[in-house]
């Protein structure tokens, strides 16, 4: 293992090129044409194009792909997340080419994109699982009797889903069909199969998952839990180790039926168990198992002392677990907590946003840590993912880690596009938040699925530096004039318009 | 040289700047120019913060001129939800706000559905257009109860935030 | 505690604000005139000017930072360490001010001013110290007398010293008294005391340290060990934590030494209890005690997940220290290495550069921490220490923490001034370095006083990047031809006199 | 465009630039412009590093141009120890190197003590200025026998780096 191709953008390929650094192994890039400027192209060793700016033409491109790796030498693939990351025909395109591929092979992959798949391998062993329907006959009365024999309200989800796309919660018999429709045209969109399931959904219920390993030799380990339970559009948005509405015991439970998973599966790589936690009957129900790194997995990372992505490509490399992953010097300490930052509107429904970001300011304190996709002068395209940074804060305890994020998303500017900063800084201001009392559905209930009104009353330090705003005489560093370098850079949002309520479906004229 | 800005709850100052060697001496007022809200020193460090001075303290923010608009950020706030404010410039502003009647997609992306015609008429929530982008759809739906006068995408358009998608006549009386 | 005041400058006026941020106090720092635009001004919630450039006239001088005090309303003072950090005038100026001083109360800083002073002490409880002699007899004969006595090679230190300034080894007779004088010259100057002592020169020493904290209640631990046996002209480049060089029981016999004079002299607040460890006899010596905030001390907070600013904080506002160290909680784990980035030519016998950072870029990978004073833009005046930034990499064992360490140092740009990192690189490669073969004369020893010769002859990779040099199209972000727009900034040092080897007493012909 | 720059193990290499739209064509010869080195395409990134295409595989390196040098560093390089260079330009450096004779101060600081007069014969080695900055003395030697011919600092003079000490012919076959 020499030279290790990244079939991926943004944040997760930067990632993935440092941990190549640590390991002394060359990175190799590829990028569509919007992304031709883009971070994660400047961080990696080298890096290739692989055609045009839609993703199904460049990073989901098999073919595309496999020429970037035969024109570098790459003799290893990274997939990141997403794209083709849970692909099986990229998996063994990769392991029929005599590379090494990083994740779990394609005969264990496949059985897990299947959702309802996965849960019937769970009950197997004997794990408990959402209570859920398979939708296999279109019939608009098989769909609504199903739900029926659910209850409602029900969740509507793809097969092959992932990052909460066309996911939909119906509460009404009256909105399900409909909901159908339009969760099967997403799927056929994003995950080219438009087959669905019905799930029912779990009031109050935390997501938690659990990290594991497994070795190419049969070894797998569990690295103890995470809680995401923050989420929008059944995306999460803050994530955190370990789960705090668990008990020890509880704890070591979760654990272990993520291990069985794992283990009954015959994992191999990094993956993550998913489990739906309901605080009624304090159970613990099988979601699904993502066979790739995940975007939360820094707070694991930050409480173990534990390089998972390192640790990925010295599994895929043939290294033992036990070279990899010892228990005792991995126990996690301490809290941590992540935000994704995601160029998106949260006074405008969350709708994504785009155009060129003219000021970037990460933090940068102890204990901080920032895994960004971009920085000052990079443009965010409406081709792909809009998220822009995990910020991730370490602390002794929780209320230390959400106090040293709170200080740290003080420090952060994003001047140019709209982003969702102002909704995490509230979310880690809320009393629910602090005190822990959390679930999937928090989010919506506190601040409405149209989002918070916030930032409406700038303060007299506000005021105060208003002042700045005149034209003056040193010149001007960034400036929104200069022409666009970029093809995409047009894209610009005007954020003046959604925070002054000028949207879509809104009287122009306010 | 004097400019009029708007903040987000819709208060408009006055921003009157003064440069000089010292940095640049800034007047802030509201009500009309009738209340002297702040005079601060204007002083830009070589990494583009500002320093802003007021009886010998100095505080440091970032500032982002783009188009019609200021982005202004204050680590400093006490408030840190509104530690970034987004400021309008409101006589120097070259449009102004879309038209009565002109329906906007509130994001970049694709038309993946046009479900009215011109001359058309639709009831209030009833759904218009279908806009993609990043593998989530965004439904456009009529605001009022009116006529559709015209359209302005079709199917497979690339629509920028803000681009108009049809022009929808209030209902008269109804 | 509501407002604390820094009275400091660079990346410790930047690392207390940050501390500050995290417990909800607001931070106040103060300048001089040369440092108006600083980095550390920018980057804390308030900022008053105290004087014109020279130290003595601003960060030095008692009744300007006692001004600001009252101008700001600040309730606390962090003096960071160097400047006004020891000085007990400060601090009871600062303690009869009603205010709360961050450090240990004057009664306790005076006595371990003088280093003789403290190794009195530390023999007192049995301590082992290094064998010294003071030179208060100024003639002649009594300063040979002295030095023959010790046996030479020994070492002149300052009384009253600190970052090795006006420490110098001399090896032979003849060369002492010129030495002696020379560093009463420094003392003089840097400490406002010519008072200096002998001590007998350790061969192959390591420099062992211990952090320590005490509370306002009597109580004081120790919080581990670290290295810092890297130095250039008696000021250490590199530290670690732990010290790999000793056993278990020697390292817990080092801590309790370092405790026991803790609780000798009473200790409050956080302060280094600093070692020779003699690799012959495995014996540890007493050298002195710091009673502040040390530049290295990044490495004990993450290797042990303990913020030791906020300590700082917290014992100052009289919390037990019960609440603020858990010693369970914050066992050390993995290691952790510094290194000090100084504006200094490392070719030209590391004498301090200055000048306009032209484009700075700080690595940013997981597990490494940057802590910076200067980013691009600001400029290194002659006025002041020219550390440019702190950069730790932390790693499971020391292997990985110099494998993160040679990657983030790989990412590190540093353009328009000179700087340290090529021989720091170069160190971190080093089979020597590599393996923990080290002690305090080993810089010296294998690169020479006059610095190595490095960067001599770039590669292939090289002269492919070479391409970029050419005027192009595109405009040029930076460039050096804009007005100056700051008073110091043409203290421009041009790189090139320095690489081509035209610099002090070499003929400018070559 | 064309420009000569020198590496720092001494060796000239050629550069030739054409702009055009698809970036900047770059050719690097050395040897006198004999032997090609590399041909590339060039492009800026918007925070200013630069991206260098040769077939079809980009690299990224980060340049600055500060006066008659240029700064280069290329974090991807095989030798870590190499990844930033300093190269010179060496037909348009605007002066020569200081004349022979010209002593200067290898950092900026205040003269503390000048032990020469005008006229004086030293000996190699012997001390002849000190130079303190951040509370560090750098002693100025004489590298050569021979004769003060002229004092260009005193003491407290603040002399910034490079700057002329004093101007010491070399003794006459001694």
């Amino acid at each position: 293992m020499k030279k290790v191709l990244i079939a991926n953008r943004g944040e997760i390929a930067i990632r993935v090129a440092r941990a190549c650094r640590v390991l002394g192994l060359r990175s190799v890039a590829v990028y569509s044409e919007a992304d031709a400027m883009a971070r994660h192209v400047r961080k990696a060793d080298e890096a290739v194009c692989i055609g045009p700016p839609e993703p199904s033409k460049s990073y989901l491109d098999i073919d595309r792909v496999m020429d970037a790796v035969r024109k570098t030498g790459a003799d290893t693939v990274h997939p990141g997340y997403g794209f083709l990351s849970e692909n099986t025909d990229f998996a063994r395109a990769v392991i029929d080419a005599g590379l090494t591929w990083v994740g779990p092979p394609p005969g264990v992959i496949g059985p897990l994109q299947s959702k309802t798949g996965a849960k019937a391998q769970a009950e197997a062993i004997g794990l408990a699982t959402v209570p859920g329907a398979v939708l296999d006959d279109p019939a608009d009365e098989a769909v609504l009797a199903a739900a029926a024999s659910l209850g409602y309200p029900v969740i509507v989800k793809p097969e092959a889903g992932g990052g909460g796309k066309g996911m939909v919660r119906v509460d009404r018999p009256e909105d399900l069909l409909a909901a159908v429709a339009a969760a099967r045209r997403v799927a056929k969109g994003a995950f080219k199969s438009d087959g669905l399931f019905l799930e029912r959904h779990v009031g109050h219920a935390r997501h938690i998952e659990v990290q594991v390993l497994g070795d190419r030799h049969g070894q797998v380990t569990h690295v103890h839990d995470r809680e995401c339970s923050v989420q929008r559009r059944h995306q999460k948005i803050i994530e955190e180790s370990p789960c705090t509405a668990i008990t020890p015991a509880e704890r070591e439970q979760i654990c272990d039926m993520a291990y069985r998973f794992a283990s009954h599966v015959g994992y191999e790589g990094a993956g993550t168990v998913e489990f739906l936690w309901d605080p009624q009957t304090r159970k613990a129900c099988f979601l699904e198992m993502n066979t790739r790194i995940q975007v939360e997995h820094p707070v694991t990372e930050v409480v173990t002392g534990m390089d998972l992505v390192v640790a990925q490509l010295r599994l895929a490399a043939g290294e033992p677990l036990s070279r990899v992953w010892q228990p005792s010097e991995h126990l996690p300490r301490g809290h941590a907590i992540e935000v994704r930052l995601y160029a998106e509107d949260p006074a405008n429904g969350f709708l994504p946003q785009t155009g060129k970001l003219q000021r970037v300011i990460w933090p940068d304190a102890p204990f901080v840590r920032v895994d960004a996709g971009f920085e000052t002068g990079d443009v965010v395209s409406m081709h792909t993912d809009p998220m822009l940074a995990k910020i991730i804060a370490w602390g002794t305890d929780r209320n230390d880690a959400i106090a040293r994020l709170q200080g740290a998303l003080r420090e952060t500017v994003v001047h140019g596009v709209v982003c969702n900063l102002p909704i995490l800084v509230d979310i880690l201001h809320h009393p629910d938040f602090v005190s822990g009392n959390l679930h999937t559905t928090w989010v919506e209930e506190v601040y409405g699925i149209g989002g918070p009104a916030l930032g409406e009353s700038p303060d007299l330090e506000a005021l105060l530096a208003l002042a700045m705003a005149g034209p003056s005489g040193p010149p001007q560093r960034v400036s929104a004039r200069e022409p666009a370098s970029h093809p995409y850079s047009n894209g610009f949002v005007d954020p003046w318009a959604s925070i002054a309520g000028v949207g879509f479906g809104v009287d122009g004229s306010r | 040289m004097t400019i009029w800005l708007e903040t987000p709850a819709g208060h408009r100052v006055e921003v009157l700047t003064t440069p000089g060697p010292e940095g640049t001496r800034t007047v802030v007022r509201a009500g009309g120019g009738d209340v002297l809200v702040r005079e601060v020193m204007l002083r830009q460090a070589p990494n583009g913060d500002w320093m802003v001075e007021s009886g010998g303290v100095t505080r440091t923010v970032q500032v982002t001129e783009d188009r019609d608009v200021i982005w202004l950020s204050d680590p400093g706030a006490t408030d840190p939800r509104s530690a970034t404010v987004v400021l309008r410039k409101v006589m120097s502003r070259p449009s102004g706000p879309p038209a009565d009647r002109h329906l906007c997609t509130p994001m970049t992306g694709r038309v993946v559905s046009v479900a009215v015609k011109p001359g058309e008429q639709v009831r209030r929530g009833q759904a218009l257009v279908v806009v993609e982008a990043m593998k989530m759809e965004h439904v456009v739906r009529a605001p009022w109860d009116g006529t559709v006068e015209r359209l302005a995408c079709h199917v497979g358009l690339i629509v920028e935030t803000g681009g108009e998608l049809l022009v929808l006549d209030r209902a008269q009386a109804s």
